[in-house]
Parts: C-alpha cells; structure tokens; sequence
C-alpha cells in the first residue's frame, strides 16, 4: 500500500461504516480533497477496493448501490443479527407489493385509483404498513371533488430496494408491465390474422 | 411468494358438486380450503387464476363457463363463512351483465374491425391485463434484495456534533412506536427493571433539598434505597463539594455531618 | 485459526457491528449456544481479541464499555464523519427514534419506565444526544426511591416537527397506539374465528 494509501484507507473505512446512507465514490472524493487536493478519484477507487477485499470472510460485505457503496451483514450471518433483535424478517405480502408496484409506476396516484386498477380496496393495515417503512408519502391532494390524497414512493424506497433513482424504479416497471401487456396484444393480433387465413 | 401457492390450488376440489356440498367429498380439511380461498387478493386475482389454471385465452374469455366457476368459489366462500368484500358480488354482476349481453342478438355490423367494440368482455380482458402486468411488477419487487427483509445494512452510531441538527419528521416517530409496540407483542412478557440510582439524578435532588441552612446528612439518605443508595448519595455530596456548590461541615469525627448550599 | 475460531468470527463480527448496543461476551456466548452447544465462552473471548486486533489502523476500535463491546469510530477520524455529516445530516438511529417517541407519549417518563417499554437498555450516548439536539429536558424527577429523573420534550422538538403544540404532538402518537390496537384486536378475532372451525 502507497503511503497516500494508507492514509486514506482508514478515512474511507471510518465514512463509509458510520454513514447511514450508501456512499458513492465521488462524495468521497469531494469530502476529501478538502484536506487532500492532490487526491485523484482513482485513489479513493483503490481504498474502496481494498476494503472490499479486506472484509472477505468478515461476517460483512461492501455491497454496491447504483454508483454508490455501504458495508451490510454478508447473506449467510443476516439470520444471526435477526435472532440478536429477537425478530423475524418482515412478511411484504403480495397485496403489499401490488399496491407499490402501482404507486411507485403511477405516481402521483390516489388510492381509489391503486383500487380502480386491483380491483379490490386497499387496507388501511397495508397503508400503515407502507408508510411505517418509510417508503411512501403524500405528496399532495388530487384537484378533484374530496380533494383525495396523492401517493409517491420516498428516497428511502429506493435506497432500501437499492436502485440508483426513482426514474430507475419507474422505467422498470414501464418495462416489465407495457412488455407484458404488448406480448398479451401482439398474441391477440397474431390469433386475428390466424383467423383470417 | 404466494402466487405459486395460489396456482398450485388443486382445481378438482373446486369443480362439480363435491365442493358445493361442503365438507362433503371434499379432500382437504376445509380450514386449508380456506386459507386458500382469503388468499386472493379480489375478483381480479380469482378471475385470473381461473383463466389460468383453466387454461383459458385470456382474449377469448369463455364468460359462461367462467361465470360458473366463479360463482362456484363465491358460494364456497359464503358457506365458509368468508366475509366477501363487496367488490366480489361486483364483479359478479358484471359476469352476469356481460353474459347477457352476448345472448342477446347482435346488430348488424359492416365493419369488421368493430368486432372488438361490440363484445362485452373487452373491457374485463383489459382490466385483468393490466392487474395482471402489476402483478408482474409486484413479482419483481419481491425479487429485489430489499433492506429491512434480506438486507441489514451497518452503519455506527457517532453522536451528532451539536453545530449539525439531524433530520427527523413525525413518520419517522410514528414508524418507531410501531416497532416499539410490535416487539413487545413477540415478547412473552416485560421485564419491568427496577428504577437505578443515578447520581446525576440524585445530585439534582440533593440541590433541591439544600439551602444556605445547614441540614443533617442523615436527612438526605432515603430508607427504602437501601446500601446502594448511601454510596449514591455520599457520591453525590462528594461530587457537589468538588465542584464546590456545597460546604460541608463536621465537628468531630463520627459526628453527625451537617451539609448547606455554598454561598 | 482454529476451524471453531473460523466459524465463530465472522458471526460475532455481523453481531457488534450490526447491534445498536454494546454487547457483553456472556450475551455473544448464549446467542452463539443456540447453535453451536459445545462452545465456552473463552472462545467467544478470543473472537474479540481477534477482532479488536484485525480492526489496528483501519479507522475503528473495538472500545469496551463496562463489561460489554461496541464498535465505534477511532476518535483520530471522528472529524471525518463530521465532515460528512455536514454535508448530509445524519438520520437518526432507530435506538434514538424509539426512546425519543415513547418519551413523547409517555411524558413526563423515567429512563427506566423507557426501557421497561422498549425491552432493552437506553444507553447514555442516547440520552446525550436527545439533549445535544435540544429535544428532551428533565421535568422533575419522581417521587420514588432513587428520584430518578422524568423527561419530556421541549419547544424545539416541536418547532423541527412543524407541530403547534405538545398536545398534539402526544395525540398524534396516541392514535398511532390506538390503532394498533385495533388492529391486534381484529387479528385476534379473526384468529379465534379460524380456531373455531
């Protein structure tokens, strides 16, 4: 390790295990050159990979969120920390993710209209449920009579499903349901033609 | 997930008589049945199955045979007891509707490409496309490696420095009284821990209790505290005399030690 | 290292680094019982040591508290997150989040009282930090043996809420509690209807 290095490892190290929020190397970098503005970005690039390398067989990982790093429990020890809490891994029920999945694609959307598309209402216990994670949040009220409450997803969502930004969370699921409605629509079209023959 | 549980439902349990006469005929115990029956999660989701599990073509929905089924399922469900949400009679009703609406005799129609506006299922057929397409999207959030779930991320605790206020809202304390109150539920019961004699507190008392007129130390041990609470209590004097807030005055040794605010 | 040594390491490591409080080799030791019956606690001692060792100039310590262990950032690197935590202030810990919300609702409340309710200890770097923010404040103390001190929260946790007034701040959380309970209620029922059948 270059001294340069060793300098920086045990600062990287320190930031990125008492951040509460992943890290990328950039913000490092920035943070850095306050005190060392003749570090290059590489330099910090280097300390990260050390630390990965250093963390093999730890109990822990350095995991990578979008451009961004933070240190989590490895796999195989994640059952350990949950009997230490005395817990068990919360249940995301499928009504739970339904319901998100329409509210992180449509937002804003009202709850009348996640109950339009799943044709069922949405429970109060699951409302509670989404926002006791943090993950959704009122982000206004519908210009219609009743003033209804509109829904969207939170900062927290994606850095706990670990996606870079909310336009990455809503271009996904564009993706996956327009392909799933297209190939429902293009086999429709594709049993039209076959009748016509 | 759940899903695959739910197309793993046998259908013969649910076709022909044996499961209109309940428990009758029927092979699994009919609290397994109903576990399976509140799985659905709405009209849409057992419609859905159905289609599925019949291997129907979702763009050539069979309404008549559907319609059986389904009402098949929602009388199953009343004689189990099941409270039906309302939007299950709903969607009842439109089968219904859309049933009728295919007896009746169609207009003549010149256009071929009407054919999609005059049938009654469309509209259903894009409902259930969509609501499937979430289900998709709800498939795939559970494929993520979520925090809280698979994920425990590390993060030390540094005390704020006190020119930084830290962010907090009220969904923030909301959250953590829920979590609060949902541990103590999995917890067989409290421990109640008995109040500790802190010196802090107990400094804060002896202040309160102390004038420029001296009183006696023995008015200031508390009987019910017992041995720790002398050691606390002379701990504290010794503290306050330190930081000489307090005189403290003895006129030989073994007498009684008399104790007053400095002045 | 011992195969035994290897296995247990990475666990323990998981463990303090993943726990919001120190933790005591006697606590380790019964945790690690659960699975791995023929352990003793030296064993869980040499973890530490190893730990403590492995962690020489990489920004962290493992400081001992009384008789338990917690890992914190080495004090030559504490400025550091400082740094950081000016740029981003930080999120609270879910430690502070609890205590601070049952004092809320419970106030004026003991420190005991706190952690009868939340099942473990309040530590004190908790109780520092609610006072550095200047959200709690000592209201008296209680008349009972020992005269422990009864917290409650000030005007400036209020003002950084965006509330008016204490009361509703206490209501707030009241309805949270109210309907939980209505929902362990209904559960219940629910549950007893199931056993019925």
């Amino acid at each position: 390790m270059s001294e340069h290095q060793q300098t920086l490892y045990p600062i990287v190290q320190a930031l990125i295990f008492s951040s509460d929020q992943a890290l990328s190397a950039q913000t490092l970098f920035e943070l850095l050159q306050l005190e060392y503005p003749d570090i290059e970005l590489a330099d910090v690039q280097t300390a990260l990979t050390e630390i990965k390398q250093s963390l093999a067989g730890s109990g822990l990982v350095l995991a990578e969120v979008g451009e961004a790093v933070r240190i989590q429990v490895a796999d195989d020890y994640l059952d350990w920390v949950y009997k230490l809490y005395q817990q068990t891994p919360p249940k995301l029920s499928r009504a739970l993710l339904e319901t998100l999945a329409i509210m992180a694609h449509r937002q804003p959307v009202t709850r009348a209209e996640i109950e339009a598309i799943r044709g069922v209402s949405v429970s109060s216990p699951i409302m509670a449920q989404l926002k006791q994670q943090g993950w959704i949040k009122a982000l206004g009220q519908k210009e219609v009579p009743g003033h209804p409450t509109l829904w969207g997803t939170t900062p927290k969502l994606l850095e706990d499903l670990g996606l870079s930004s909310k336009q990455a969370l809503v271009d996904q699921l564009e993706t996956i349901v327009q392909r799933f409605i297209q190939e429902q629509e293009q086999e429709q079209s594709q049993n039209r033609i076959d009748l016509d023959l | 997930m759940q899903a695959t549980q739910q197309l793993s439902l046998p259908l013969a349990i649910v076709q022909g008589e044996p499961m209109v006469n309940l428990p009758k005929g029927l092979y699994i115990p009919p609290n397994a049945l109903k576990v399976l029956l509140t799985d659905f999660e709405g009209p849409l989701d057992l419609l859905s199955h159905l289609i599925r599990t019949n291997k129907f073509d979702i763009r050539d929905i069979p309404v008549f045979e559907i319609a059986r089924q389904y009402q098949q399922y929602i009388g199953l469900m009343q004689q189990l007891d099941i409270e039906l949400a309302g939007e299950y009679l709903f969607m009842a009703a439109w089968l219904t509707e859309i049933k009728s609406r295919l007896l009746l005799p169609k207009p003549p129609s010149f256009d071929d490409d009407d054919e999609n506006e005059d049938d009654p299922r469309v509209e259903l057929m894009q409902k259930l496309l969509e609501y499937e397409a979430y289900q998709q999207g709800a498939r795939w959030l559970d494929s993520l490696k979520i925090v809280g779930r698979d994920v425990w991320p590390i993060s030390i605790e540094v005390e704020t420095p006190p020119e930084v206020t830290a962010q907090i809202d009220l969904d923030d304390l909301n959250a953590a009284l829920q979590n609060v109150m949902q541990r103590a539920l999995t917890k067989v019961a409290h421990q109640v821990s008995e109040e500790p004699i802190e010196i802090s507190d107990k400094i804060e008392w002896v202040l309160s209790q102390i004038s420029l007129e001296p009183v006696s130390m023995l008015d200031l041990l508390v009987a019910q505290e017992g041995k720790p609470g002398l050691v606390v209590t002379f701990i504290a004097l010794l503290e306050l005399w330190r930081q000489q807030q307090i005189e403290l005055q003895q006129d030989e040794a073994y007498a009684d030690i008399s104790i007053r605010r400095a002045a």
